[in-house]
């Protein structure tokens, strides 16, 4: 990037290695609610490994980086959950796993929260009810493209919206960077 | 016949407790599985393919000879060309799903009395993918793909337009419309989970 | 087959009580007795006849019909074998309370006060069950719309200022409540007597899902506990009143969600008998085998979890990495992982695809060395047995006080199993063990669900035998007229291109009548209480969930143990939150 | 001048041995997530550089950046400085642990140790039960539930251990005669003190999974019980430096202690003596098998309770380590 004094590149380049730092070492807070949750401790189980990518959860939400709102909130947890993100220390992010936490999902009822990017603020949104644990990979895979971006701040205009996805191949492993994502 | 069994609770012996015989046996177990294989598929290096009956994202199947013949019947009232979706607005998809506003569908009446589908939308944020619009579509039009990677960061990028599905419809069609109903096609890959199995 | 109790018995009641109605149809059997004379009726029922196990209670809503409010009592005799339904008109909104006869009505009827806003005359703590304090609705009566009352202002905070995600998204919502109605919702349950109380959950790793533990707690001592529902009740009861039978299905999976296939199959046997429609030959040891296959996988998520709570946390990954085979095989089958809407009114959504037998047959000869290696790490270290021995030990009547089923109720030896008693689709032709155990603590739930794992794969290993030899039959009977035609005949025939329109839109024309029918769930009993009006939606259905009723005992058996004790506990219990709060 | 010289020496030495001890403490988890990966059979860490190797540092960088959150309610003192306590005894103790014979290179020789007291092993005691305080503190100052539960159920598991350890650690030194561990690793060239010491080597195994907190003693963060224990309330590094401390650096050189009492510490293993291999590296293989062997038994077992834990090492460790006592005196008395 077009940087002219030398302590701005240095600045930049310190950034560019905490984002490989902090994309790299995501540890979500456990909070699983619903059906997703059973998915999401899939795909922290042996077949869809999250260790691989550096990706360990966490009990308590102090020490955890993004917090997977796995399955419906249901209005009376919302606040516990409102709670829970105020715990989490910054930098921290938010992926809606499957669509009742996304947008209320197959529960348009009285008790049921409609998203719950209503009372948190969501970064990735991963329909699927419950989305496979590969969807959930993809889904991370997005957010760490999301912190390499430098798009923390939930600022809309800097997010694209994706096209729609056609066929998924297999990235090669040639195409993966040494350092990891 | 149902029988009726009491479980037995085994006990401790003094010298499996002295020589710590439990810990010594579980513990060959997890050797034992330390020396296997690893079981695990490197999302998104390698990746499952999905079976063909997976239910993921929604498309619809184009106009393109191979229509079933109710289509045949109602095509005449409809204005769909070629490598167009086939859908005819009949609702019927509307009318089976359990969450049916998630559904917005719109048909036009053309100058020569024929219908045109000018929108069809799927809010997916809502749906449950259990499949019953696709069991109800009488022209084999909206069809479930075995498309799962449909994260975004917004949420109007997980509301489907007509031309997407179509699109989509095309592009599942070309990969896996001849594909025998099998119940998965990556043996390779799920065999580190299930080793070798003996097909009939 | 069914368990409704014979007119002769039910003639004894007439003399006793003044105007007692006895209706008996093929599909149920109730008494409706007076207001007044409903405790004597029932507790007559229960020491004299020997009705003494309390299954479920409910309302239904007959508005605006005035008394508006019909509570039903279904109660079981476990020498007969036989069922009962108690009906009682809730003049001026309220009933007396029958926690005196059984302690198990206590959540039933804070439930139906909080759904219904039915007083129970008598309840020592008659709160709200689901919902928190100070929520102003009931929202099962008919005159609450299922979408609640959308009166605050409460925007996605994603969006730009006037953006419209999607044609569904509305601004407005309903009301959500403030951490200060949760704490005042909290003191109402219970107050600090001992040193601290300990919130233990809902959002907390080791209380599978949310449920909400508050443990007055003396140094680690509990000494008194009290647990809150409602952190997952999702109004799936109101939202079957909208939609036709078809269309509840997929909530049945979403209830029990480890166990989705066993809650299909439940409900659906119940549609069937409602319906009068016989599923095929094929379709019923399929469903058979799927529901076993489904058991040994809520098994093992049950066996993952409770070693992660015990401490052993490489057991977890081994449970999952069977689940995994079976999530191939279901995904295979059915098209999704974990909540597969594959079971139909009057069959199945598919026949099996080809090499699903193989796999299942691979499974099946692999699976037992697996249990095997989980057996010589858990079932007889000397830490496994000192966490399990002789914590939270069951009897016989506190299992008939409650209203426990399933593993819980077997481990304390009362042979209570709906696969037994209540054989549907090919149980009665499969033979099997039920284990039993003799001292109802944790460690005889723990044994007789490894054993129950292994019953499975005898039984699974019967339905592929028979499954082969029916390999052409038909998985689904279209020609019943309450039977969606599958998508071949759409296509080819208009018929049946008409029949599907019609009973897509107008559902199927139930005929009037109620019916009570359950399955043997992982969890215990799932039942389904459906009041159909004749037309092509259910009236009101009540799911009694065996979790529900399970997790009542929690608070009895903790008192005086430990936390660590409560972890285990809770995990032989093995409550869903789905299912407990629907 | 002679002074200034050990001064320096010993600085200097001081500051290679923590420095050394904090790249291996990082590199020890990623063994620790390897090695549970593979009993899973699962990879653990693959992806961040080659075969997970750069896990540690991005882990280390995402920590050190993270925001420092300290709640209201805590005492920021205690808050504090429970972290240090936690983590300084433990490394502290390697300053007398002995890695090998002194060795000279280019004329100057080099003692692989900061100072060898005659009182080591009192030392080491010592600094052990000195980081039951960073426990304490860290539950209390936390002014939070689980955390202070945790907090307790450690302290009363460590209090219990630490005397069954020190009963332990008696038969060596009767054997030695010395508190030196030098001495003792030196007083072992014959045979092994593992012969006579077999109970007292079972008192200490257990003794350092329960200082260690590792499965079956992880009563202080079973997770499913105490959310995270009494690091509950804790941020960033500050949460950092107690798993360093007291699964890696604690059970290193608890470990390392272990090896010298009962393995003749930095003597080759039997029948091996003519490999070409320095003693340095001989002691640093049995100390890795040691920390593999609790890798192992952590990954295997489950968890006990907190009451049978100090049941455990009141009525059946300090037995065990004072009949261990008698043995050794016996052994003494008839076979010398």
């Amino acid at each position: 990037m077009a940087v002219k004094h030398n302590n701005g590149i240095i600045l930049t380049t310190v950034e560019e290695v905490l984002s490989w730092g902090r994309r790299n070492s995501l540890w979500p807070a456990s909070v699983g609610l619903a059906c997703c949750a059973i998915e999401m401790m899939h795909t922290a189980a042996s077949r869809f490994d999250t260790d691989r990518l550096g990706i360990i959860f966490r009990g308590s939400p102090r020490q955890s980086d993004v917090l997977i709102v796995a399955g419906t909130v249901v209005n009376k947890v919302a606040p516990m959950l409102k709670l829970i993100y105020d715990q989490m220390p910054d930098p921290k992010w938010v992926i809606a796993m499957g669509g009742c936490s996304s947008a209320g999902g197959p529960f348009p009822t009285y008790a049921t929260l409609q998203g719950v990017d209503r009372i948190i603020p969501v970064d990735v949104y991963v329909p699927g009810c419950p989305p496979t644990p590969q969807a959930l990979l993809w889904g991370i895979l997005e957010l760490q493209k999301k912190i390499k971006a430098k798009k923390e701040g939930k600022v809309w205009e800097e997010i694209p919206v994706r096209e729609v996805p056609t066929a998924s191949q297999p990235i090669p492993i040639k195409e993966k960077s040494p350092l990891g994502f | 016949m149902v029988k009726i069994k009491y479980v037995e609770r085994p006990e401790l012996t003094n010298r499996e407790r002295i020589f710590f015989v439990d810990f010594i046996k579980g513990m060959r177990v997890t050797f034992r599985n330390l020396l296997r294989k690893t079981v695990t598929t490197a999302f998104p290096f390698e990746k499952l393919t999905p079976p063909k009956r997976f239910r993921g994202t929604h498309a619809h199947r184009v106009k393109n000879g191979k229509e079933p013949p109710s289509f045949k019947v109602i095509e005449k009232f409809m204005d769909i060309d070629t490598g167009e979706s086939r859908c005819v607005a009949c609702y019927m998809c509307m009318q089976a799903c359990p969450v049916p506003f998630l559904f917005n569908i719109e048909a036009v009446q053309l100058p020569d009395g024929r219908k045109k589908v000018v929108r069809f939308d799927m809010n997916l944020l809502n749906c449950m993918y259990c499949g019953l619009c696709t069991e109800a579509c009488p022209v084999d039009c909206l069809i479930m793909t075995d498309i799962y990677e449909t994260a975004s960061y917004h949420r109007a990028s997980c509301v489907l337009h007509i031309d997407d599905m179509a699109k989509r419809g095309i592009d599942f069609d070309r990969r896996r419309y001849d594909e025998p109903d099998r119940i998965w096609i990556d043996d390779d890959q799920r065999s580190k989970l299930w080793g070798q199995i003996k097909w009939s | 087959m069914h368990l409704w109790a014979d007119l002769e018995e039910l003639k004894l009641l007439e003399g006793k009580f003044s105007d007692i109605q006895i209706e008996k149809t093929e599909n149920f059997t109730s008494i409706t007795v007076k207001k007044e004379d409903l405790l004597n009726a029932l507790g007559f029922l229960k020491e004299d006849l020997g009705y003494k196990m309390f299954i479920d209670l409910t309302a239904v809503d007959y508005y605006p019909q005035e008394p508006r409010f019909l509570c039903v009592y279904i109660l079981f005799s476990p020498d007969k074998k036989k069922r009962i339904a108690v009906k009682c008109w809730a003049e001026n909104d309220s009933v007396p309370s029958v926690i005196s006869l059984w302690k198990g009505a206590k959540w039933a009827e804070r439930e139906v006060y909080d759904l219904f806003g039915i007083k129970f005359e008598g309840h020592n703590n008659l709160v709200r069950m689901f919902l928190w304090e100070g929520y102003k609705y009931h929202p099962l009566r008919k005159d609450f719309p299922k979408e609640g009352i959308q009166e605050v202002y409460l925007p996605s905070l994603n969006l730009r200022p006037e953006e419209i995600p999607a044609h569904n998204y509305s601004p407005y919502h309903t009301y959500v409540p403030t951490m200060e109605e949760l704490e005042k919702t909290q003191k109402s349950r219970m107050e600090k007597r001992s040193q601290i109380v300990l919130n233990w959950g809902p959002l907390h790793p080791g209380t599978h899902g949310t449920i909400w533990f508050l443990f007055d707690m003396e140094g680690e001592t509990i000494k008194n506990c009290e647990i809150i529902l409602g952190q997952l009740h999702r109004g799936i009861e109101k939202l079957a009143e909208d939609l036709t039978y078809t269309q509840i299905i997929p909530y049945t999976d979403r209830m029990d969600y480890i166990s989705a296939l066993c809650s299909q199959v439940a409900y659906v046997n119940t549609v069937e008998k409602l319906l009068g429609v016989e599923p095929p030959e094929k379709a019923k040891w399929i469903r058979t085998m799927m529901c076993e296959l489904q058991r040994i996988n809520s098994h093992l998520l049950w066996l993952g979890t409770y070693a992660l709570d015990l401490g052993a946390l490489t057991i977890f990954l081994y449970a999952f990495r069977e689940r995994e085979k079976i999530m191939d095989i279901i995904e295979g089958i059915a098209g999704i992982r974990l909540n597969s809407t594959y079971i139909r009114i009057g069959g199945l959504s598919k026949d099996l695809p080809e090499g699903a037998l193989d796999v299942i047959k691979h499974f099946l000869q692999d699976f037992p060395e697996k249990l095997d290696e989980y057996e010589t790490i858990l079932t007889k270290n000397r830490i496994w047995l000192r966490r399990n021995l002789n914590i939270g030990i069951v009897n016989k009547e506190q299992v008939y006080q409650y209203g426990l089923t399933g593993v819980v109720a077997r481990s304390a030896g009362v042979p209570y199993d709906i696969r037994m008693l209540q054989p549907t689709d090919a149980y009665d032709k499969v033979d099997f063990d039920i284990p039993l155990g003799r001292v109802g603590d944790c460690y005889d739930r723990y044994l007789i669900r490894m054993e129950e794992m292994r019953q499975s794969l005898r039984i699974i290993e019967q339905c592929v035998e028979k499954i082969e030899k029916l390999k052409d039959d038909k998985h689904i009977s279209t020609e019943n007229p309450y039977v969606l035609p599958t998508l071949d005949e759409v296509f080819n025939s208009i018929e049946s291109m008409v029949k599907d329109f019609n009973l897509r839109i107008y559902g199927e024309q139930a005929p009037e009548g109620e019916i009570y029918m359950s399955g043997e769930n992982p969890r215990g009993e799932l039942g389904f209480y459906i009041v159909s009006k004749g037309d092509g939606k259910p009236y009101r259905i009540k799911i009694r969930s065996g979790a529900f009723y399970n997790l009542q005992i929690f608070p009895e058996l903790i008192k005086g143990r430990t936390v660590a004790d409560a972890v285990a506990l809770l995990g032989s219990l093995d409550p869903v939150v789905g299912e407990t709060d629907r | 001048m002679e002074l200034l010289g050990t001064v320096i020496g010993v600085t200097v030495k001081s500051l290679i041995f923590i420095i050394v001890m904090f790249l291996a403490a990082a590199y020890l988890t990623l063994l620790e997530r390897k090695f549970a990966g593979h009993v899973q059979q699962r990879p653990g860490p693959l992806h961040v550089g080659p075969h997970g190797f750069l896990q540690p540092i991005a882990d280390a960088l995402k920590v050190l950046t993270k925001e420092d959150l300290v709640p209201d309610s805590v005492d920021k003192v205690l808050f504090y400085m429970a972290s240090l306590l936690a983590f300084v005894p433990a490394i502290m103790i390697l300053a007398v642990v002995p890695f090998g014979e002194p060795f000279t290179i280019f004329g100057l020789e080099i003692k692989p140790y900061v100072t060898d007291l005659n009182i080591a092993i009192l030392l080491a005691l010592a600094f052990g039960s000195l980081s039951i305080y960073g426990v304490i503190f860290a539950g209390w100052a936390s002014n939070s539930k689980y955390p202070m539960i945790g907090g307790l159920r450690k302290a009363a598991v460590l209090i219990g251990y630490e005397v069954a350890l020190g009963f332990a650690m008696v038969g060596p030194i009767m054997q030695a005669g010395s508190f030196s561990l030098r001495e003792i690793v030196e007083a072992q060239s014959g045979m092994w003190f593992i012969i006579p010491n077999i109970l007292a080597f079972v008192v200490i195994i257990f003794a350092i999974l329960a200082e260690t907190g590792r499965t079956p003693f992880d009563v202080q963060e079973a997770e499913a019980e105490l959310v995270g224990g009494y690091v509950t309330e804790y941020t960033g590094m500050k949460f950092g430096l107690f798993p360093l401390a007291e699964w890696y650096i604690a059970t290193f050189v608890l470990s390392a202690i272990a090896v010298i009492l009962f393995f003749g510490g930095w003597q080759p293993l039997p029948l091996m003596g003519w490999l070409p291999i320095p003693d340095i590296i001989w002691f640093f293989i049995k100390v890795f098998l040691l920390f593999m062997f609790f890798l192992w038994v952590h990954w295997t077992l489950p968890r006990y309770r907190v009451d049978q834990i100090t049941e455990l090492a009141w009525k059946v460790m300090l037995p065990l380590a004072l009949a261990n006592i008698l043995v050794v005196a016996l052994w003494i008395i008839f076979i010398g």
